[in-house]
């Protein structure tokens, strides 16, 4: 199958070139001009203009966040990658962006069209990225436009995905209401939905970024330039504290974009549609943006001697982590080596063998069955009889072994975020205090890229599955804590009133109220954390973590481009079985705990 | 009028037609088989519980929801054989529709949202906008022109709502429950301004609800309504003191009444003698027409008791009899106003239609009577 | 690009016609990888090169050989100075032989070591960190069997460990028929890439541990760790690519470049075959930045600063 | 008591109490120096629109919002100072809620929600279940005992969340809007049921509405609140009858007196003679006493006019006067039920309280005139 399609490729890669190749270029100059004129601005114009910005969109606490990135950004020398990554994410962003918008529009349409985008859509996430990588790359090369078409690829969904519920759940009051006056179906899609279903639009528009960076940071492995550059070069060179300050300028970056495109900035009107800021304010902020502008336009006017060359600034590093870290990993590992060999022991011999054991030696006709089954019982027939297929499918294509050995490793993970993230959530959920505490750290966990943390873990941990097992722990636990904390704490209150009234104990609230009405959205936060795993299957194969994310780094590797097609699959229909089987939970779960589809989508 | 939801629309219509069995058919039948006429400058109040069928007959005469069966003639003209264009078309002119949940647009200001009729039918800015105003004016949102919808309290968006209708000057007026998101206060103030405007621009309108007090105030004929079915078809009286069943009686009981009962139906015979007659001719005058009491005609008309009458010198002239302050009113008004005249004058009232001719009179007696209370048989059954 | 430096001046008048032909030809691109010192390098020294000789040069990062020979076989102009060929026949095979979109531009002066690597302070111990000798039969091959329980896991036990980088490396070394046939009581072990099988190496090194695994010289960490190489059998051309009960060959590291190369940059092709980096040259580099800290173009600026005649003599075509 | 939202509550009293400005302080206000006892068995109304402090007021009464300052005394004991242990212990035994949006466990069946009281409480399951199904029987909702809340309407939900704080015979009830969410007609069967509850169980409770008509009919003593203050505190009739302030008015305007006003309020006096007494008797009497009717005692009294009696033969004895059926009602009956019986015997009805008392009658005018309908000059005002 693999081997078929691969074939079919390379006959597109030669055959196809006429409909490629115009693309790619396009591509490419769209970046290089954008990248020429930026570089041209002198640096410190370019740090004012941003600050200018964010202090005019968001205000002066923001502002200061962005003068904290731009002096790390430069004092650790990281200028030129960092205006690379913004490039690249200028062009990504507006690109996706414009596929998701399709899509999403496409997909309000009626019922059918949404099934279609959907299905477009979970398989665009859900196949591993770097599984698509090769191909992008046999047709496209290395470099920065075969990385903006991957990155495309996998951040246009979460808008496809926001436009399309934000388009269908307009209050059909006021749709109603235009089409009672006269106005025609593109004057209701323009003049009605799209304003109204804005608020959606831009939360998509928010996850995009943040996609399109992570994957920007990952796309390094293609060539793609910017901060992903030093982060991998870094690792390469074991130099860590190397790794950490571009990680650290990344994350920077990516908590600046965030919050700039954040639907409600911390502060804002929540019920309002246009937040009322108050006028005097805005005169402040405007006057300061505009006086911060000109002042350093007019500074590096006058002093052009040491920004001569506008792109860098005149000094090299100035903070450097390279030495700090490196003593502090030394430190660890020589003071805690015994404990974490003791550790590493625990989790090998209590999670991943026993699940190791028990998945390969089922038999395949009871899994099948016994997928098909669940299947059935939560989501459907139909559903039953794809889901049985899929897992069959996964043994013709020969991963059967592969597959099994992932979902030990993502059973045991996920076992260890049961038993770490979801008590956290739920102590977040208690307490203000704890979740402010968290909230910042669960915000650097989601932006850090997750292969700054899997390497060094190796240190500690080793190679094998054992760190391939934790580093999956750590990157799935933000949103099953996320999700925990928000589900606890979005219980109808007249519920947990009607409880406390009743003369409940916190613990009973929390065991008896609590939990079971927050269900649903506990259902959908494990989803996620569940496709966050597999995502790392990948990542973690970089540490020999074994199973399906082998399959796709040896196709990398060896320019194997029908294994890692049929990794990919296996993945893939990994990933939609689980999902729909989770779903299919959360939405039993909710008919009984009467929470509304929409809110379990629009948390999602 | 039919509209049935579901798949199988069409073989449910068949089997109801053919006397067959619908149960097994998955289809929720909205409205079944309802047909009423609006006059023009009359206000029709479709009233029932939650899941009635009003919102759905309201929607099926503008097309919102295609009816499943039936005639929709408005104007004229056949509602169900025009095309999208001429629906359209219609929409932007000749109908408006005022909404529960007001349904304006977030993303446009007062102004705005109350021209956007008028901007969909192709109106130019600025007459639009001056037409925005006057009506603006004319529901007394003046000075919010310019804010925001989420900016207004609930009672300022559903003015908005109102003024968005009333900009097109629609002949047609569709209004779905649109009090009942607001407070008492504030609803019934919109009421009276309903009122008001009905009365000054004579507006055809359809009006649903599923508050009886409502609907007894604003209407001049209710349709009550009960499992996509009409119950009852009648007056606001016609409802209150002759309910048709159970069903519309229970809703009754509520019923103000005294703001229901007009003093034409509580009124007594009364007979009409000049000031200038003699106590004996009214005397025997009464006694012919064997009524309770008497009205003296005149500048300022008065009422004497066939009992007082009876027992009176007969040398007296009638003049001599008025005792107290009498009111009139006419035959249109409530008990409510009747009553509070009577307590402002603590006399029988009497009742004297726009020509100048004496209906009756109304004291204690014929209130407690025309407010038609059950009797403690009726309340016991 | 790179930024400018001031301190040439010295170009001779040969060198304007270069540095003419060279602004006539265009910018030419060097993959370089960060991870890999010798590498990386190289293509900022010979960038640097370029330019000091009034020419146009990029860096490609990259950190794959897929990839590389993929974005060197849809250009024209780039070039690669250190490319392990037999670690990577399948490129080779497509690429240069097939499909002939990249050619050699050369081979390099120093050749590689690979092999099985052991810290030294497993044979000699080491006083200093309190180490005593574990193995100190080595680096005879022999004494390995003797040894397992010394360079045994949790993973291997009771067998011992033998640390190999990738799944897809495994093929080319023959590891696992080496230690069939020499009866090896060992295990291999992946560690998944290149960096996790320098951190566990590292790791071990850290905690003063034994270790067994690939490693190779000229290398970042055969330059920084006090590494020994196990002596196998010697290298023989039956053995190899059978029985694999031998020792490496020798390694020639070739050099790489696009097809069009030396058609359309005559002048560059001329000055990359000029270059040349013997093995002393290269450890010198490749200390300032493993001993002194310094970044790639800091090192190999300070190297053109201190021996302009050799770099300059390159340009002279 | 005092609530006050926001972080710089205490500033804020501080700043009330030093006569200071408040306008600069972020907090809002919710119960504003409210003061009030409630009578054991007592129904003590709470009325106001949307946001003007009633389930703010009614949370702190059982600190389910804490005060900001105040004191609250239930049964003698000081609420504020109770330990968190003693309030879950007092919220488990003595006080119960019923919710506006019911407030139940989704994933619970029936039963087991009703149940759920007692099971914090600790009780056994046996007798918690039993006790239970007492409850849902009392409620009129027994044979859905198993069944999910999804699966029951919006009044049986209400049944169900007010059988889970009847189910721990709390002391003291409070019911927040607890039938606003429903259909007038469901509303109406729910009100009566709670009536009859409250008159077979006496039970104490505060009920928070934002309907008149409903504060009216369930309530002993009615708090009107508006902007955290309570603007008038007394029994329906007084609000009725007696509206401190205009706005208090505008509520009272639409009331159903008929069903507030009691006889006892609207009787006119009347001398009371036996029946064995003479005309001449009684006539003097009724001249002494200056009223304007005469009830005569007796196994089926009867009124007789001032008027008929001053103009009849003085030979016949007063049962001869006799003319037609003359109902009794209690002093508490309310005008609807007065009215009732009028229109069922045509005359004025006697008013006699539990002893045997004859308080007055209530003849037509008395009805008019009690039901205070506010005079024309009034009206205008
Ligand atoms: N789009 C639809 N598809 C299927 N059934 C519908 C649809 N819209 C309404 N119904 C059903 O038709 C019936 C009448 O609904 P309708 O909205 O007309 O009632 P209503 O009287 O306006 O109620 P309310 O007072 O709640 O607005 C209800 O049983 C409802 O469930
Ligand atoms: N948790 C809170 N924080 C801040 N303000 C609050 C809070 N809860 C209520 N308020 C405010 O206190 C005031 C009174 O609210 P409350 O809910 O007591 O009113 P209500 O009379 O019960 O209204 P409704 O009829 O809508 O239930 C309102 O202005 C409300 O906005
Ligand atoms: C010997 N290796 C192929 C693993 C290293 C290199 O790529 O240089
Ligand atoms: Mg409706
Ligand atoms: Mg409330």
């Amino acid at each position: 199958m693999g081997s078929w399609f691969s074939r079919q490729y390379n006959e597109f890669v030669v055959s196809g070139r006429w409909l490629y190749e115009p693309i790619a270029t396009q591509l490419t100059t769209l970046f290089d001009t954008l990248l020429n004129s930026l570089t041209l601005i002198a640096a410190p114009v370019v740090v004012a203009l941003v600050i200018s910005a964010v202090i005019l969109l968001r205000g002066f606490k923001l502002g200061l966040l962005a003068l904290a990135a731009f002096a790390w950004i430069l004092l650790t020398d990281l200028w030129q990658p960092t205006l690379e990554t913004i490039a690249f994410m200028i062009v990504a962003v507006a690109l996706s962006a414009a596929a998701g918008l399709m899509l999403g529009l496409l997909g309000s349409v009626n019922s059918k069209s949404d099934a279609a985008v959907r299905a477009l859509v979970d398989v665009m996430q859900a196949f591993p990225s770097f599984a698509y990588m090769v191909p992008v790359i046999v047709l496209l090369g290395i470099g920065n436009t075969a990385a903006l078409v991957v990155t495309i690829i996998w951040a246009a969904p979460p808008l496809a995905r926001m436009t399309s519920v934000g388009l269908r759940s307009v209050s059909p009051d006021t749709v109603e209401a235009a089409v009672a006056t006269g106005a025609s179906r593109r004057r209701v899609l323009f003049g009605v939905k799209l304003p109204m279903a804005s608020h959606s639009i831009q939360a998509g528009f928010n996850q995009t970024i943040m996609y399109a960076i992570a994957m920007a940071t990952m796309a390094a492995m293609i060539g793609a330039s910017g901060l992903g550059v030093p982060v991998w070069g870094g690792l390469g060179r074991l130099a860590f504290g190397d790794a950490l300050e571009g990680g650290i300028a990344l994350v920077f970056v990516a908590i600046l974009l965030d919050r700039i495109s954040a639907v409600h900035p911390a502060g804002s009107d929540r019920s309002g549609f246009r937040p009322s800021r108050s006028k005097r304010r805005l005169v402040v902020r405007a006057a300061t943006a505009a006086a911060l502008t000109v002042g350093t336009v007019a500074a590096t006017v006058a002093l052009r001697g040491p920004w001569q060359d506008f792109d860098d600034p005149p000094w090299d590093k100035v903070i450097s982590l390279r030495g700090p870290i490196e003593s502090l990993i030394e430190w660890l590992n020589t003071t805690w080596g015994e404990q974490f060999d003791a550790f590493q022991a625990f989790v090998q011999e209590l999670g991943l063998n026993p699940l190791g054991t028990l998945f390969t030696s089922v038999p395949w006709y009871v899994v099948v069955a016994g997928v098909a089954l669940t299947c059935a019982v939560l989501v459907g027939r139909l559903a039953a009889v794809v889901a049985g297929v899929g897992v069959l499918l996964i043994g013709v294509l020969g991963m059967w072994t592969s597959a099994a050995e992932t979902l030990a490793v993502i059973t045991t993970a996920i076992g260890l975020v049961l038993v770490v993230a979801f008590p956290l959530g739920v102590l977040m959920s208690m307490s203000d205090r704890v979740e402010a505490c968290f909230k910042p750290i669960l915000d650097v966990m989601q932006t850090l890229p997750v292969y700054l943390f899997v390497i060094p873990a190796v240190i500690f941990l080793g190679t094998g599955e054992v760190a391939g097992t934790i580093a999956t722990f750590i990157a799935a636990s933000p949103p099953m804590m996320r999700y925990t904390n928000a589900a606890l704490r979005n219980v109808d209150p007249e519920v947990v009133e009607a409880s406390v009234m009743a003369g409940a104990s916190p613990w009973q609230v929390l065991t008896q109220v609590r939990i079971p009405l927050g269900l649903p959205t506990l259902m959908v936060g494990l989803n996620q954390a569940v496709l966050l795993a597999m995502a790392m299957a990948v990542v973690t194969a970089f540490i020999g973590s074994p199973g399906l994310g082998q399959d796709i780094l040896y196709s990398l590797q060896r320019f194997d481009l029908a294994r890692g097609i049929e990794g990919g699959l296996a993945m893939l229909l990994v990933a939609v079985i689980i999902d729909r089987v989770f779903q299919g939970a959360a939405r039993m779960l909710s008919t009984v705990t009467h929470t509304s589809e929409e809110r379990i989508e629009a948390e999602a | 009028m039919w509209k049935v939801y579901g798949s199988q629309a069409s073989r449910y219509l068949e089997a109801v037609r053919a006397g067959e069995d619908t149960d097994r058919l998955e289809c929720t039948s909205a409205v079944q088989g309802v047909s009423f006429d609006v006059e023009p400058g009359e206000t029709f109040v479709v009233m029932g519980l939650s899941g009635s069928g009003k919102s759905t007959l309201v929607r099926c005469l503008t097309r919102l929801v295609e009816p499943t069966d039936g005639v929709v003639d408005i104007d004229g003209v056949d509602v169900r054989a025009m095309t999208r264009r001429q629906l359209s078309d219609t929409r932007r002119k000749d109908w408006a529709m005022v909404f529960q949940h007001f349904g304006l647009l977030p993303h446009r200001r007062v102004l705005q949202n109350v021209a956007y009729g008028l901007e969909v039918g192709g109106v130019g800015r600025r007459e639009r906008e001056s037409k925005a105003r006057e009506v603006i004016e004319l529901v007394g949102l003046r000075g919010v022109e310019n804010k925001y919808p989420h900016e207004l309290s609930g009672g300022m968006k559903q003015r908005v709502g109102l003024a968005r209708a009333l900009a097109v000057d629609p002949r047609l007026l569709l209004l779905d429950e649109p009090f009942s998101a607001l407070d008492p206060l504030i609803r019934t103030d919109l009421q009276d301004q309903l009122l008001r405007l009905a009365k000054i621009v004579k507006q055809t309108s359809v009006f649903i609800t599923h508050d009886l007090a409502e609907a007894l105030k604003v209407g001049d004929r209710i349709a009550i309504m009960r499992d996509g079915q009409f119950v009852q078809v009648g007056t606001p009286e016609d409802i209150v003191l002759r309910p048709k069943d159970d069903y519309v009686r229970r809703f009754a009981l509520d019923a103000p009444r005294a703001k229901v009962v007009t003093a034409r139906t509580a009124a007594t015979r009364a007979t009409v003698v000049g000031a200038t007659e003699t106590i004996d001719e009214a005397r025997a005058q009464l006694v012919a027409e064997g009524s309770t009491s008497v009205v003296v005609h005149g500048s300022t008309p008065f009422v004497i008791s066939g009992e007082r009458l009876r027992h009176v010198d007969t040398g007296r002239s009638l003049q001599d009899l008025r005792d107290g302050q009498f009111a009139v009113v006419s035959p249109d008004a409530k008990l409510w106003d009747v009553m509070s005249q009577m307590t402002s004058t603590g006399n029988a009232v009497i009742v004297r239609d726009d020509d100048g001719v004496i209906v009756g009179t109304v004291d204690a007696t014929a209130v407690v009577m025309g407010l038609g209370v059950p009797t403690a048989d009726e309340n016991a059954a | 690009a790179c930024a400018q430096t001031d301190t040439g001046g010295s170009a001779s008048a040969a060198g304007s016609d270069v540095a003419e032909a060279l602004q006539k030809e265009g910018e030419v691109v060097f993959m370089s990888s960060d991870g890999q010192l010798e590498n990386g390098l190289q293509a900022n020294l010979m960038a640097k090169v370029i330019e000091e000789l009034g020419g146009e040069a990029g860096l490609q990062p990259i950190t794959d050989y897929t990839v590389m020979a993929t974005a060197m076989s849809k250009a024209d102009n780039m070039a690669v100075f250190d490319f392990w060929r037999w670690q990577a026949p399948d490129i080779w095979d497509k690429f240069v032989e097939k499909d002939k979109t990249i050619v050699e531009l050369g081979t390099t002066d120093y050749k590689g070591e690979e092999g099985w690597y052991v810290p030294t302070y497993v044979i000699e111990g080491d006083p200093e960190r309190d180490i005593e000798p574990t193995c100190p039969g080595l680096p005879d091959w022999k004494a390995l069997n003797d040894c397992a329980d010394v360079f045994a896991t949790a993973k291997t036990a009771p067998k011992g460990q033998y640390m190999e980088g990738a799944e897809s490396w495994a093929p080319f070394y023959g590891d696992q028929e080496r230690i069939d046939n020499l009866k090896l009581n060992y295990e291999m072990v992946f560690a998944g890439s290149e960096p996790a099988l320098f951190a566990e190496l590292k790791s071990a090194y850290q905690r003063g541990e034994p270790w067994l695994g690939l490693m190779w010289r000229p290398n970042y960490m055969t330059q920084i760790m006090d590494l020994t190489r196990v002596e196998f059998p010697p290298y023989s051309d039956e053995c190899w690519g059978t029985t694999y009960a031998c020792q490496w060959p020798e390694t020639v590291i070739y050099q790489l470049a696009s097809s069009g190369f030396e058609e359309k940059y005559p002048t560059a092709w001329k000055i990359l075959q000029n270059y040349e980096m013997p093995d002393e040259r290269l450890k010198e580099l490749m200390s300032y930045v493993v001993d002194d800290g310094m970044d790639f173009p800091d090192a190999a600026q300070k190297w053109m600063d201190e021996n302009p005649e050799v770099w300059q003599a390159w340009g002279d075509v």
